[in-house]
């Protein structure tokens, strides 16, 4: 189990892979689903054209928050391993914003942590999206519901 | 010690400073906190509040020493 | 939009980022979602060991229902792309089983659709597991409600 | 031409062989396909059909050159 916050740009496969290496030495065998999910930032959102967007986060708080939403998540399926990466600072279009995946022996199990980490993560980690259009910036003032 | 006060995102920027410090007169709330720093800016509809790096309500009391933030609602993930 | 069937054994990670490199050209910054299943070979199910799988299909069928499934998902939800991938053929433990990815604006489309090609994929694509035990071969005789 | 005739897994294995050739006289179901292929052995419980590679139903008329499978409960993914 791993959170953690990036402020460079990372590369999700990669990251996945170098994870499930160290998971494959220590549950060989023992996971049969994997969920995954990689939100990346687009280049449209509405009407404008966004040319960047910067991630603003409360430290300490949001790092607290992740580990719980994990926590929860873990106690409420059997899961045998989780992977959380979210991106603060500035990024480009195109550019991996968070990264969740989701280890269980049971594919019900590993969707559903998978789904209820990204909402809980949205609905209540100290996360702020300012975008850089061609309007100039401007905070997202919330996030859709999923 | 006093009550560090931090503000993010959107509403760091409208108030146009990040961090305040408030030295309690006796127990006050998140809400007194705010009305205490802002006395003529009521705290915006939709802000959110923690103490200590936990959500709090308005009404929660704080104490000398704690940690108060207020911020617009999260758009991370 | 990819489906195949492979007969040795591939790399999840691997596959999704050759595809996803196409993606990036053709689509920039166009997708903020990525729903990803892995399902990999357990060595465990129920009490025996399991040493072996073999994966059967049906020639012809299996390809044709999986292609139905994925444009009934894309008919669905507004998807930008998807890939599927699937073994057939002698397969190890910890070997990767099937790969559904799913590429779209909105999280809530990507998630929900890369769980619904799953689920029908496990009750309509003619595949059949025949695990090797430490008791003899054994065919699988149905899968688990997801 | 005839019509072909697949097995597949279990089904296959229990009946010692994976394909079968049947010329029909004059309209046959799916159902009547395996009982003239299979006069002693009901159809096992479970076992899906298909024709042309398309689930069908035992009821559905198949002609000559059409393609007939019966195969176990599908197990993929």
């Amino acid at each position: 189990m791993k959170v953690e916050l990036r402020s460079k740009p990372f590369d999700p496969l990669l990251e996945l892979g170098l994870y499930q290496a160290s998971l494959d030495e220590r549950r060989p065998g023992r996971y049969g689903a994997t969920a995954i999910f990689i939100g990346t930032m687009r280049d449209f959102n509405g009407d404008e054209t966004v040319r960047g967007m910067t991630l603003e986060h409360y430290p300490g708080m949001t790092e607290r928050h992740l580990q719980r939403i994990v926590a929860a998540a873990r106690g409420e399926w059997p899961l045998l391993d989780t992977l959380v990466i979210h991106r603060v600072g500035e990024l480009q279009p195109n550019d991996p914003i968070v990264l969740v995946a989701v280890w269980s022996a049971h594919r019900a199990a590993a969707f559903a942590a998978c789904r209820c980490i990204m909402e809980e993560l949205k609905s209540k980690a100290p996360f702020w999206k300012r975008e850089d259009t061609t309007d100039g910036p401007r905070w997202v003032e919330h996030n859709t519901p999923g | 010690m006093g009550i560090q006060v931090k503000y993010f995102a959107s509403l760091r920027d409208r108030l146009g400073r990040a961090e305040d410090r408030l030295e309690p007169r006796g127990e006050v709330t998140v809400a007194e906190v705010w009305a205490a720093l802002w006395p003529e800016t009521p705290l915006p509809p939709n802000t959110l509040t923690a103490v200590n790096l936990e959500y709090a309500d308005p009404g929660q009391v704080v104490r000398d020493g704690d940690e108060v933030a207020f911020f617009p609602p999260v758009t991370g993930g």
